[in-house]
């Protein structure tokens, strides 16, 4: 019953090292295995040592490396000029950062857990995401919010919230989550050459995954979905923590039978329709999964879209799989909360394989 | 803090001077351009050729005694309120009503006039400064930054964390607090028991500095001072200029409801263009040909004002699209030519 | 092409008078035609009146009465003590209602529009919405905050926002908006009785919409949706300022032969799918509307349950009329945003009435 | 402010004097359980029995110092740091524990022991303990709060709007602001570099107090002067007691990232308890006996929670959806339903 979580939970901070500075090494030498935590620590090496204009602070990711030590080795490399701790105010953090871009530098804030980016909420609404399109394109914001979310870690209040539909319904930002570690490597430098400003969501519970990858790497541009995993009977859609999840549970229906295609969606918003909705007109079915609580959450949009782009196409209502429409749980409950493999195989049999059932149509 | 008296005569300060000749003038004529310009803009608003004024009547020596107070590089940081100090920064007086009359959010380049677009969501430019100063330095610039903030603004979490930003990261920002004692129909010791709204500054080991904001000639001089020792490294600084809002809120504001007309009047005769105007005649820096001057200067940006105001800027929806970010994404594309489609078939 | 809002719109505030006092006199003679803005000033009122432990303060709800004038009166009437301004400041203004609910007061905070919301976020999300839940039921909170929301007034940048999607996310949350004046004074009242926290969404360009209502009055409750005008052929989803549009919207196809029903939703969360559902399995086909963006916006929901739960009596997919999904734009370019009935009809006409194209499908 | 200095030894004031006997030995008993609680906690959290412990260790004076100077019918408003003070205001030690247990998001029922839910989101609390102090003026009850809140907290606006709220509503709540040196891995200059953290006050209109805060006997002393005068209608205050957090943040921190464990020592020879002991037992206040039975007290409760936490408290899902609503809303009550099914399923 007691979910042990991949290190010890952080009520109030400083879990355990995601990353290491030795990734960065280790990375050197070929092929090797990266977790999350470390390529995202080694991309931010990689963008601040080329260039001068890219600077990291917020809280504690100085001296510490950030509570998930993703941060870790940048001030001793680089300087405090180039990585350094803030007062502790998200509002404040955010709004210099925009007032740098504003001059020229690429600001990379860390906000330390996802609800605590709240405070800051009005910046990133009211300031950051429109003032590009307020001063007609002559004030561009390369502002990269790095935010460590979702749930899965033991974490007490706050320091699980999913908060992507917040971000996403927003225009003007970009928001975007990786799924795996090169692509965390990889869409962090993206974002962090983007013009956009990027809300970049860290799949906490996933930077201790690994995979075996030479860094650098360049993937696919990161507005581009990805199928992660071809199949032919039903698209299953994910993101960020999710896409591990969702290929165990093509894994597990696969030796039920049941071929599943997985798709990652890597950026959230702007939407990369084609890519889905193709895989969709293909196998007829789609469940889409997040961790965020249904009601409202970013899985109605891509339900909704996928609805008006394949209706025709088919067989069964696009299901989603989430959290429950409640706050998250304390860690001894939050199993219950976060979608798993079972849930989702579970709403991929409700899909009405036996098309028996279609009164009312045609 | 002042130098001049409500009647036009000099006060000593032991520690701060009064501009020289030239600048008490250049102050007078800002602020004859600036009242003009109030005038001129009220007018459009009753007129509904604005969607919306806010008029600083009353405080045009606050905006204009701090603006000229910039060096040729630093940038000015205003809210809603501070069209005056935005035309006596330079910026194009039609530009500064473009927010108000509704054709865009924001007239100009701001690179192109040191000015970050007007702010609405009260204190959240503060922030703002103290980064865009902080990339300066770091770029070998020598900027400081002006942010113009109402008293009202002083209470929101924004202002305080700004701040103390920038008094940690010492970055040369001045705050200039207008205190003109009202936030719409809220006044000003509502949001505040403190002695004065420069006493905040304590809080952040930052000077703090209490002037009479209707004194252009002091807010100018305190204002240098602080900028002075801010791009020194002295560390940035509050001050509170103490004034007034004559008009009401907007011209949409219902003031009667609220205040009493006999503090108006009060403020009135505390008016900062006479008593500046008394000192320059009294003392023979300016004499009437050089006032109708500026009275004409004045007039010639009202006319231009009204004239190119006459004229409907042709607004093309298209713009809705076009810097949303940085390329059109694919399905904001679609919603484009939607649009466009929309409108052919009307 | 220049827009003229009902009133002078309102860059930095205090619009004209959407109530006045004299709303309640007038009411007080029989059914009397009253705006929204004075049904809302009439249930403040009462609620003052009838409870001691409600308390109204705000930014500018005193002596001047709100900058739309809905707390008109309240001051002058019940003093000081029930109706007062606070310092400016959203994150304290509903931190301390928050603790005045803690100790049994019910307190109506008013957020002047609604981009000055968000200072408060973190308020609303991390404790008013989690405190029940927090305390197994032992502290509610029974606050309200009154959002005058959405555009179409004309209104300089900030002003014009459709923030529900940001509310209806967070589980904890009732989020309310009324459509005309007999609802707001209803479920206004409704809402500062209710033992949960309400978000309660005043559609600001309707608070001018008269109708011929006598005050008090009491409507269905408000976490029912109500068919607001019954019909056949396709059911017109809308809440707060577009249900007027929707009806008007429905005339107009009338008139074309279409028999449109409009459902006006009223409160959207938690989402009461009995009404909603069972309407769109009369017609089969559905079109949801609101003024927020489309992308991530409530209408997603809508559309994605919709179609969950009635996915074989559809003829067409749920389609979604809202705002484009960019920034708010200025007041003269608002009517290219602001859904209308022109693009209420056109998304209706999309809903494939000639169903020969059916390919793929059953 | 220092009433004991770090040897034991009184040190006079003009201004405040100890508390009496009986205080002091009461002080010190409070502290003595503190420290066993905060040991014990930690020991569960090393033992995988706790998802996550943040020590108080070194700040139980300030903690305890200021929770004894409430009255009866005061409300504390707790962060995540401060079990010790829990403990002290009488909360089940056990249910101070349910959130960092993951049990729960909060083990007790607030009303039942006058203090409100322990806070995560920094500063955040501070102007519920405004609003509620209001609230309990308005139904005419003589109720005070105290807020405790650490050093990183005074960078949040929240904590800036709720100083500023209590100041001008006049509410009864002290701020008592432990200034432990570090948030997490930042030091307090990085926060702020005003002289002291009390000098926040002076930007409010409220009166500050820096105190040695661990100096237990100066802790309770000004914390219930600045009671008294709030009570009175004095108005809030900030208290700074300086202290040091000498446990990582949490269990799961490396201190050793950020700072010199000389810094440590030097804090651990300022040890609250060992100089109250000092003083008690130099001035025959206590004896071996009695603190002895402090010592047992102590035991007892780290017992106590000891055994009741090697039971698993068996968690109901269902809880998940009870209390998220007054009623469970029908697309809820389906969620429900579908768990369970899912949970007989297993
Ligand atoms: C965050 C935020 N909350 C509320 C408002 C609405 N509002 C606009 S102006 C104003 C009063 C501001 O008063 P003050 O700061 O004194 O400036 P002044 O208008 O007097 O120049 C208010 C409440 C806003 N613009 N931003
Ligand atoms: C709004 C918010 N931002 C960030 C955090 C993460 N966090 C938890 S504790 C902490 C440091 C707090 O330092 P301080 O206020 O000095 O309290 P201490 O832990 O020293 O008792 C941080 C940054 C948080 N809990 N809330
Ligand atoms: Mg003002
Ligand atoms: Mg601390």
């Amino acid at each position: 019953m007691a979910h042990t979580p991949p290190t010890p939970p952080t009520g109030t901070e400083t879990a355990a090292t995601a990353s290491g500075a030795a990734a960065s090494a280790a990375a050197a030498q070929g092929a090797a295995e990266v977790t999350m935590g470390a390529a995202l620590n080694r991309a931010l090496h990689d963008a601040v040592a080329e260039d001068p204009d890219v600077l990291v602070y917020g809280e504690d990711v100085g001296p510490l490396g950030g509570v998930f030590r993703v941060t870790d080795g940048l001030t001793s490399t680089f300087g405090e000029e180039r990585c350094f701790d803030s007062p502790l105010a998200e509002s404040g953090i955010v709004g210099t950062a925009i007032g740098m871009a504003m001059y020229g530098l690429r600001p990379v804030v860390e906000m330390q857990f996802d609800a605590f980016a709240y405070p800051a909420f009005e910046q990133v609404v009211s300031h950051l995401a429109k003032m590009r399109n307020r001063t007609r394109g002559a004030v561009p914001l390369p502002v990269v919010i790095r935010v460590p979310y979702g749930g899965g870690i033991g974490g007490v209040e706050h320091h699980s919230d999913s908060s992507e539909a917040y971000y996403t319904h927003t225009p003007g930002l970009r928001v975007v989550t990786p799924g795996t570690p090169a692509d965390a490597y990889s869409m962090l430098r993206e974002a962090i050459a983007c013009d956009d400003p990027v809300v970049f969501l860290e799949p906490k519970r996933r930077y201790w995954s690994r995979q075996s990858v030479d860094l650098p790497v360049r993937t696919e541009p990161m507005e581009r979905s990805v199928v992660r995993r071809p199949g032919s009977d039903v698209t299953l859609i994910a993101y960020g923590p999710m896409v591990e999840t969702a290929l165990e549970a093509a894994e597990q229906a696969a030796a039920e039978g049941r071929d599943v295609e997985v798709v990652d969606l890597r950026q959230l918003a702007p939407f990369d329709d084609a890519t889905v909705a193709a895989s969709v007109r293909r196998t007829g079915r789609a469940v889409v999964v997040h961790e965020a609580s249904v009601f409202g959450g970013y899985g109605a949009e891509v339900a909704a879209r996928l609805t008006e782009q394949c209706f025709h196409y088919l067989e069964a209502p696009v299901l989603r799989v989430g959290g429950l429409d409640v706050p998250y749980p304390p860690p001894k409950l939050e199993e219950h909360h976060l979608p798993g493999v079972d849930r989702i195989l579970a709403a991929m049999d409700r899909l009405q394989w036996e098309s028996e059932w279609v009164e009312g149509h045609g | 803090m002042r130098l001049v008296d409500r009647h036009g005569r000099r006060r000593e300060h032991p520690s701060f001077t009064a501009p020289d000749h030239a600048v008490l003038a250049e102050l007078h004529r800002a602020m004859v351009i600036g009242r003009r310009f109030n005038q001129q803009a009220s007018t459009l608003a009753r007129q509904g050729r604005l969607a919306v004024y806010p008029s600083s009547m009353g405080q045009e020596a606050a905006q204009v005694g701090g603006v000229l107070a910039l060096s040729e590089q630093d940038w000015l940081f205003p809210s809603y309120r501070d069209s005056v100090a935005m035309v006596t920064h330079g910026v194009d007086p039609v530009k500064t009503l473009t927010l108000f009359r509704g054709d865009w959010h924001s007239g100009y380049n701001p690179h192109h006039y040191r000015c970050a677009p007007q702010c609405t969501p009260l204190a959240t430019n503060a922030s703002h400064a103290v980064g865009l100063t902080y990339a300066a330095r770091r770029k070998g610039r020598d900027v400081a930054a002006l942010v113009l903030m109402g008293d009202g603004a002083t209470s929101e979490g924004d202002a305080h964390e700004a701040y103390n930003f920038a008094a940690v990261w010492n970055t040369p920002v001045v705050f200039l607090v207008q205190n003109n004692h009202w936030a719409i129909s809220v006044p000003v010791h509502r949001q505040s028991i403190a002695p004065t709204l420069a006493h905040k500054a304590v809080g952040y080991g930052m000077r703090g500095y209490n002037v009479d904001g209707n004194d252009a000639a002091a807010v100018h001089s305190v204002v240098s001072h602080a900028l002075a020792e801010a791009r020194a490294g002295g560390g940035p600084a509050i001050v509170e200029a103490l004034t007034y809002r004559i008009d009401p809120h907007t011209n949409s504001d219902a003031p009667q409801r609220y205040r009493d007309s006999a503090e108006v009047e009060y403020w009135a005769e505390r008016d900062p263009l006479a008593r500046l105007e008394t000192l320059l005649r009294n003392e023979q820096i300016v004499d009437d040909g050089l006032l109708g001057i500026y009275e004409r200067d004045a007039e010639r940006v009202a006319t231009a004002v009204r004239d190119r105001m006459a004229v409907e800027d042709k607004l093309d929806p298209d713009s809705l699209f076009t810097d949303v970010y940085a390329a059109i994404p694919p399905a904001l594309e679609q919603q484009r030519r939607e649009l466009a489609e929309e409108l052919r078939q009307v």
